[in-house]
C-alpha cells in the first residue's frame, strides 16, 4: 500500500481550508460566515499538526475557538438578522392569521 | 514521525466521533413519526403567537470583554511558554543550588514577568472592570 | 506490578485480540483453499487479513469503540444514576426505582411474581435506558423560522466535541486512546468547543429564548475560560509537562510523613495550586454548567434556554451530554489536582519499606480512579442542588472579579515558590 | 440598540398558572413589562349571582386553589353581616384555627415555589413535604385536602375531630425544627442573598398607590394587618404579631420573602395558643335563606386583603357580589418592581409576589 497518508491528509485539510475560506466570502449571512470561518482555522490548525508543531496546532484550535464565539457575538450584537433590509414586527410569520389555522383540526 | 503517529488514533477518534450523533439523528428516524404542521412548526414562544423578529441585539458593553478576553487568551498562552521555563529552570538548578545560583538564573526568567507584565496586565484589567463596574450583556 | 487492569495498554490488548481473531480466520481460509484449488485466489485475503496495517487499524477501531462505549455509554448512565439517585435523597425520596422486573410483560412480570419481587422496586440503573428509548420515539421538529442547517450541525458539533474530549482523557495509564505530548491542551480546546456550538444552536433556532441562551453560555465561556487556563498555567510550574499522564506521574511521589501517614504529593496539598484547584473547580463548574452556574439553561426564565427548540432524540443527546461534559470535568480535575489514578495514602506499605511509595495492587487503577470521579463528582451534585442559581451580571463579575485575579495570585505564588527551592514546597 | 418584548407566560415555567408576564428587554435588562391576565377568568361574581348563598362557598373556595378556606371565610364573613347572624364562639375559633392552617399550606406552597424559581429544587420537595402534614390536618379537620368547603354562613361545617389538639401541637412542633432547615437551606446562602436583596424594589408610596396588601406591603415597612387593624373572628384575642420588614430599605424579594416566611411560625403560633382557646358549644348559628342588605368584610388572605362585598334583593341569593383580589391589584404593580432588573430577575420578583392565578382572573 504506497499511500502517502500524509499528502492525503493535506489535500483534504487544504480542499477544505480553499473551499471554506471561498465560503467565508460568499456566505449570504454573517453567521454562517463566521462558521465557515471557524472550519478553515481549524484546518490551518490541522496543516500546523503536518508541520509538526503540536503546540500552535493545540493553540489555533483553543484560542480560535475561544475567539470565534467572539465574532459571533459580534455578528449578534451589531447587525440584523438580514442584512439591509428592513424588519418589521410580525414579518417573521407569513401572515400571522391564516398560518397556524391550517393546523388546527 | 513519533507525533504524528500519537494523532493518528485521535484522527480515527475524531471521525467516530463527528459520525456517532449523526449516525444517532439518522437511527432516529427508523422509530419517531414525522407528521409536521404548520402550528406545530411555529417558533415556541409560551404559547403565543412570536412577536417580532427573534435577532435580539445586545449590549454593546460586552464586546469588550469580548475582546479583553481574546488577549487574555493569547496571554495565557504566552504565560504556558513561559511556566515551562520557570519548571526547566527549577529541575536544572536542582533542590540543592544555593541562594546566589537561584538568583542568578532566577532573576532574567521573573524580573520581566514581575516587574513588567504581570503589574500591566493587572493594572489594566483593573482599570477595565473598575470602568465597566456594572456589566451588561 | 502497576496495579492497572488495562496493561500495558488499551491498543496492545486490541491488537493482541484482533490478531487471534484474523490469525484464526486466515488460517481456516488457507486451509480450506489449498494451492492448486478452484478457490485458491481466497489465499490473497487471506494473507490481507494478517497485513499489519489492516490489523492496526481494526486494532485502532475497536479501541476507540470500546473508548466511546465505556464513556458515552456506561460511564454517562452511571453518572446520570449517580447524580438522580443522590440528589432524590437529598430531597427526601427515593427516586429512580423502575428496575428490570418492572417490564410490564413477560418474561419479566411471570419472573418478578415468581420471585415475589415488588414491581417499581429496583435500583433504577436502567431508567436513564428507558427515557433515551422514550426520546428515541418522538418527533423531530424543525421550527420553519430556523436557519436549518445551522439547527442542524449545532447538535453534530456539540455531541461530537464532548466525545472527542475522550480521545485523550486516561481513565488510568493504559485505558486511553491517545497519549499525545501535548494532551492537556487537547482536552481543554475540545471542552472549548462546545459553547460554540450552544451558540450556533441558539441563533439558529430564531427563538427568543434560545438566542438569549446562547449569548450567556458564549458570555460564561468567556468570564471562565482565562480562569482555567491560568490556573493550568499555575499547575504546569509544577508539573512541568501538558501531558496528562506525566502529570499524574509527577503526583505519585511522597510529599511529606505526618508521623506515619505518607502523604502524597498531589498538587492540591501545595498553597498556590491550592488557590488554583478552586478556581479550577469553580470554573470547571462552569463549563460543566451545573446548577449554580447553569445560566444557558436557566429552565425558570428560559423555557429550557438553548435547548428549547430542539426535540426527540437531539435533545436526548444534547441534554444527556451534560453528564459526559460532567465526567470529563471531574475526571480532569481529579487528573489534575487529586492525584489521578494513584491510591489514597492509607494503601501505601511506606512505613514497612521506608521512603518509597508503593501502591498495593489489589484495587486497580482504574477502580480508585472512577472512585475519586463519582466521589467528586458527589460533590457538584451536593453543591448544584442545595444552591440557587446566580445571575448572569453576577456570574460574570465571580469570573472576571474574582476568578482571574486569584488564578494571577496562583501564578505569581508558584512562580515565587518554583524560585525559591523546595524548602517551601516548591518544585520538587 | 433594539428593545423587544418577549412573552414569559402563558407556558412557561416561571408563571404558576396560565397568564402571561410581557416583558420589554434591551439584551437582558427589563426596561418595560406587561402583565397580560384573562387567561383564567370564570365570571365569578356572575355565577354568583345564580347560586343561594350558602352554595356559593363552593365557589369561593376555587377562587385561590391553594388557600381555599381563607376566601370562603371572605364571603361567609361578607354574608354573615349582611345577614345581621353572629357565629358562636366554638365556631370563630375553629375558624381561626383552619384559616391559620390554610395560611401556612398556601405559604409553603408559595416557598416550595419559589425555589425552583431560583433553581432550587430541593426547595420545593422540602416544602411540599411539610405542606403534605399541614394538608393531613386539613383533611382531618374537613375531610378534603383541596377545596375543602369548610366555612359557611353562620360557622363552620362540623366540628374538631378528636384528639385534633395533640395532632395540631405535635406537627407545629414539628414544624418549628424544619423551619430551622429551611432557615439554613434558604436565607445562610449566599447565593439566594445575592438573587434577592435589592432585587424588584417598590417604595413604600409606589406600594400604597397601586393597592398593594398583605405581606407584599408589609415588606416596604408599614405595618398593616388587618388581622390587628380590624380584629375579625376572635383574633384580638390572641397574642401575635404581624410580620413587618424592620430593616429599613424594604421592598425587594428579601423583605417579602422574609415577611412571608416569617409567618409561617407566627401562624404556628396563632395556632398552638388558639387550640389551647377552644370553648365548647355550638360550632354554626342557623343562617337564613334569604336576606336584604349590604354586607362588606375584608380580611387577611394568605395573599392580601381580601375584600367581598355582598348585596342581597330578599331574593335567596345574592343581586351582586364584588370581589377584590390582593394579586390583581399587587400584580399591576409589578412593572414598577420589575423596570430596570434583569430578565432572571423576573423570576425572583414574580415568586417573591405569590401570584395565585385563580383569584387574580376570578
Amino acid at each position: 500500500m504506497a499511500v502517502d497518508w500524509q499528502l492525503a491528509a493535506f489535500l483534504i485539510l487544504s480542499v477544505l481550508e480553499i473551499g471554506g475560506s471561498i465560503m467565508v466570502v460568499t456566505a449570504k449571512k454573517l453567521v454562517h460566515a463566521v462558521f465557515w470561518l471557524a472550519l478553515t482555522l481549524v484546518t490551518i490548525g490541522g496543516i500546523y499538526l503536518l508541520f509538526l508543531s503540536e503546540f500552535l496546532f493545540l493553540i489555533q484550535i483553543l484560542v480560535y475557538a475561544g475567539a470565534v464565539p467572539v465574532l459571533f457575538l459580534f455578528g449578534i450584537m451589531l447587525t440584523r438578522r438580514k442584512i439591509m433590509e428592513e424588519v418589521t414586527p410580525g414579518e417573521v410569520l407569513e401572515g400571522p392569521g391564516e398560518a397556524p389555522r391550517e393546523g388546527l383540526p | 514521525m513519533a507525533l504524528l503517529d500519537d494523532y493518528v488514533p485521535v484522527v480515527l477518534f475524531i471521525i467516530v466521533a463527528l459520525s456517532f450523533p449523526l449516525v444517532t439523528f439518522f437511527a432516529t428516524r427508523l422509530f419517531r413519526p414525522t407528521h409536521p404542521t404548520p402550528l406545530k412548526d411555529l417558533t415556541y414562544e409560551c404559547g403565543e403567537l412570536p412577536e417580532g423578529e427573534a435577532a435580539i441585539q445586545f449590549h454593546f458593553q460586552y464586546y469588550m470583554f469580548a475582546l479583553i478576553f481574546v488577549v487574555f487568551d493569547v496571554a495565557a498562552v504566552f504565560l504556558v511558554l513561559w511556566a515551562f521555563m520557570i519548571y526547566g529552570t527549577a529541575s536544572d538548578l536542582g533542590p540543592a543550588a544555593s541562594a546566589a545560583d537561584r538568583l542568578a538564573r532566577f532573576g532574567p526568567v521573573l524580573a520581566p514577568m514581575l516587574l513588567g507584565f504581570i503589574p500591566i496586565l493587572f493594572v489594566a484589567t483593573q482599570y477595565a472592570l473598575k470602568k465597566e463596574s456594572v456589566i451588561h450583556i | 506490578m502497576s496495579g492497572a487492569l488495562v496493561s500495558p495498554d488499551l491498543f496492545t490488548l486490541c491488537k493482541v485480540l484482533i490478531t487471534g481473531i484474523m490469525k484464526i480466520q486466515s488460517d481456516a481460509i488457507l486451509a480450506g483453499a489449498p494451492v492448486g484449488s478452484p478457490v485458491e485466489p481466497l489465499r490473497g485475503l487471506a494473507y490481507f487479513l494478517m497485513e499489519d496495517w489492516f490489523l492496526t487499524f481494526n486494532a485502532w477501531m475497536i479501541a476507540i469503540t470500546i473508548m466511546v462505549t465505556w464513556a458515552a455509554a456506561i460511564q454517562l448512565l452511571t453518572m446520570m444514576w449517580i447524580e438522580r439517585k443522590f440528589y432524590s435523597r437529598l430531597q427526601d425520596r427515593y427516586g429512580i426505582m423502575i428496575s428490570i422486573w418492572s417490564l410490564p410483560f413477560w418474561p419479566f412480570s411471570w419472573w418478578a411474581k415468581r420471585r415475589n419481587k415488588p414491581t417499581h422496586r429496583g435500583l433504577g440503573y436502567l431508567q436513564n435506558v428507558a427515557d433515551g428509548v422514550k426520546l428515541l420515539q418522538k418527533e423531530n421538529i424543525t421550527p420553519a423560522n430556523a436557519d436549518s442547517a445551522m439547527f442542524h450541525t449545532a447538535p453534530v458539533l456539540i455531541a461530537s466535541s464532548t466525545v472527542m474530549i475522550f480521545a485523550a482523557l486516561p481513565f488510568s495509564e493504559g485505558f486511553v486512546i491517545a497519549n499525545m505530548p501535548m494532551s492537556l491542551l487537547f482536552i481543554l480546546a475540545a471542552f472549548s468547543l462546545a459553547p460554540l456550538g450552544i451558540l450556533i444552536a441558539g441563533w439558529a433556532s430564531n427563538n427568543k429564548y434560545t438566542l438569549i441562551g446562547g449569548m450567556r453560555a458564549a458570555a460564561q465561556l468567556m468570564a471562565y475560560e482565562i480562569p482555567l487556563l491560568l490556573a493550568v498555567v499555575a499547575l504546569l510550574m509544577y508539573a512541568g509537562s501538558l501531558n496528562v499522564i506525566d502529570i499524574v506521574h509527577k503526583q505519585e511521589a511522597l510529599l511529606v510523613m505526618l508521623g506515619p501517614i505518607p502523604i502524597p504529593a498531589w498538587n492540591v496539598f501545595s498553597i498556590p495550586q491550592f488557590i488554583g484547584f478552586a478556581v479550577f473547580l469553580v470554573a470547571i463548574m462552569a463549563e460543566m454548567e451545573r446548577i449554580p452556574f447553569d445560566i444557558p439553561e436557566a429552565e425558570a426564565e428560559l423555557v429550557e434556554g438553548w435547548l428549547t427548540e430542539y426535540s426527540g432524540m437531539r435533545f436526548g443527546l444534547l441534554f444527556g451530554f451534560k453528564w459526559l461534559r460532567a465526567l470529563a470535568g471531574s475526571a480532569l480535575v481529579v487528573i489534575l489536582y487529586l492525584g489521578g489514578w494513584s491510591g489514597p495514602v492509607f494503601v501505601t506499605l511506606t512505613p514497612a519499606v521506608g521512603a518509597t511509595v508503593i501502591p498495593i495492587p489489589i484495587i486497580p487503577h482504574e477502580v480508585w480512579f472512577l472512585l475519586k470521579v463519582y466521589l467528586l463528582f458527589l460533590l457538584f451534585v451536593w453543591v448544584s442542588w442545595s444552591v440557587p442559581r446566580v445571575r448572569i451580571d453576577q456570574i460574570l463579575n465571580i469570573g472576571w472579579k474574582r476568578l482571574i485575579p486569584l488564578s494571577l495570585l496562583a501564578i505569581l505564588l508558584a512562580a515565587y515558590l518554583a524560585a525559591l527551592g523546595p524548602a517551601l514546597g516548591g518544585i520538587r | 440598540m433594539a428593545e423587544f418584548w418577549v412573552n414569559m407566560g402563558p407556558q412557561h415555567p416561571m408563571t404558576h398558572g396560565l397568564w402571561n408576564m410581557k416583558v420589554k428587554i434591551d439584551g437582558e435588562t427589563i426596561t418595560d413589562a406587561a402583565p397580560e391576565i384573562g387567561y383564567l377568568h370564570r365570571g365569578y361574581e356572575k355565577i354568583m349571582e345564580v347560586r343561594e348563598f350558602q352554595k356559593n362557598v363552593v365557589l369561593t373556595d376555587r377562587l385561590c386553589y391553594v388557600s381555599s378556606i381563607t376566601w370562603s371565610h371572605a364571603y361567609a364573613l361578607a354574608c354573615e353581616k349582611m345577614m345581621d347572624i353572629t357565629v358562636p364562639p366554638r365556631g370563630q375559633w375553629i375558624r381561626v384555627i383552619s384559616l391559620e392552617l390554610q395560611r401556612i399550606a398556601s405559604h409553603l406552597m408559595w416557598l416550595a415555589a419559589y425555589g425552583p424559581d431560583l433553581g432550587l429544587l430541593t426547595g420545593l420537595l422540602w416544602a411540599l413535604r411539610e405542606r403534605e402534614l399541614f394538608l393531613d390536618l386539613i383533611q382531618l379537620l374537613s375531610g378534603a385536602r383541596m377545596n375543602q368547603n369548610f366555612p359557611r354562613i353562620g360557622g363552620v361545617r362540623n366540628d374538631l375531630p378528636p384528639d385534633f389538639d395533640k395532632y395540631c401541637a405535635k406537627i407545629t412542633k414539628h414544624f418549628r425544627e424544619k423551619l430551622k432547615e429551611y432557615h439554613r437551606l434558604f436565607h445562610e446562602s449566599k447565593i439566594f442573598l445575592m438573587r434577592t436583596q435589592g432585587v424588584g424594589r417598590i417604595s413604600l408610596a409606589d406600594a400604597i398607590n397601586w393597592g398593594v396588601t398583605g405581606p407584599n406591603l408589609r415588606a416596604c415597612g408599614l405595618d398593616v394587618d388587618l388581622r390587628r387593624l380590624e380584629p375579625y373572628e376572635t383574633y384580638e384575642e390572641v397574642d401575635f404579631e404581624p410580620q413587618v420588614w424592620k430593616g429599613g430599605d424594604g421592598g425587594d424579594s428579601y423583605a417579602r420573602f422574609m415577611c412571608r416566611f416569617n409567618e409561617l411560625e407566627e401562624s404556628c403560633r396563632i395556632i398552638e395558643q388558639a387550640i389551647k382557646k377552644v370553648p365548647s358549644g355550638a360550632y354554626r348559628a342557623k343562617a337564613p335563606r334569604r336576606a336584604e342588605g349590604e354586607g362588606f368584610a375584608r380580611t387577611e388572605d394568605s395573599r392580601g386583603e381580601a375584600l367581598f362585598y355582598v348585596i342581597g334583593d330578599g331574593d335567596d341569593r345574592p343581586y351582586r357580589v364584588k370581589i377584590r383580589s390582593p394579586v390583581f391589584c399587587t400584580m399591576a404593580a409589578t412593572p414598577l418592581m420589575l423596570r430596570g432588573n434583569k430578565m432572571a430577575d423576573v423570576v425572583s420578583i414574580l415568586g417573591s409576589v405569590d401570584v395565585c392565578v385563580g383569584e387574580m382572573d376570578k
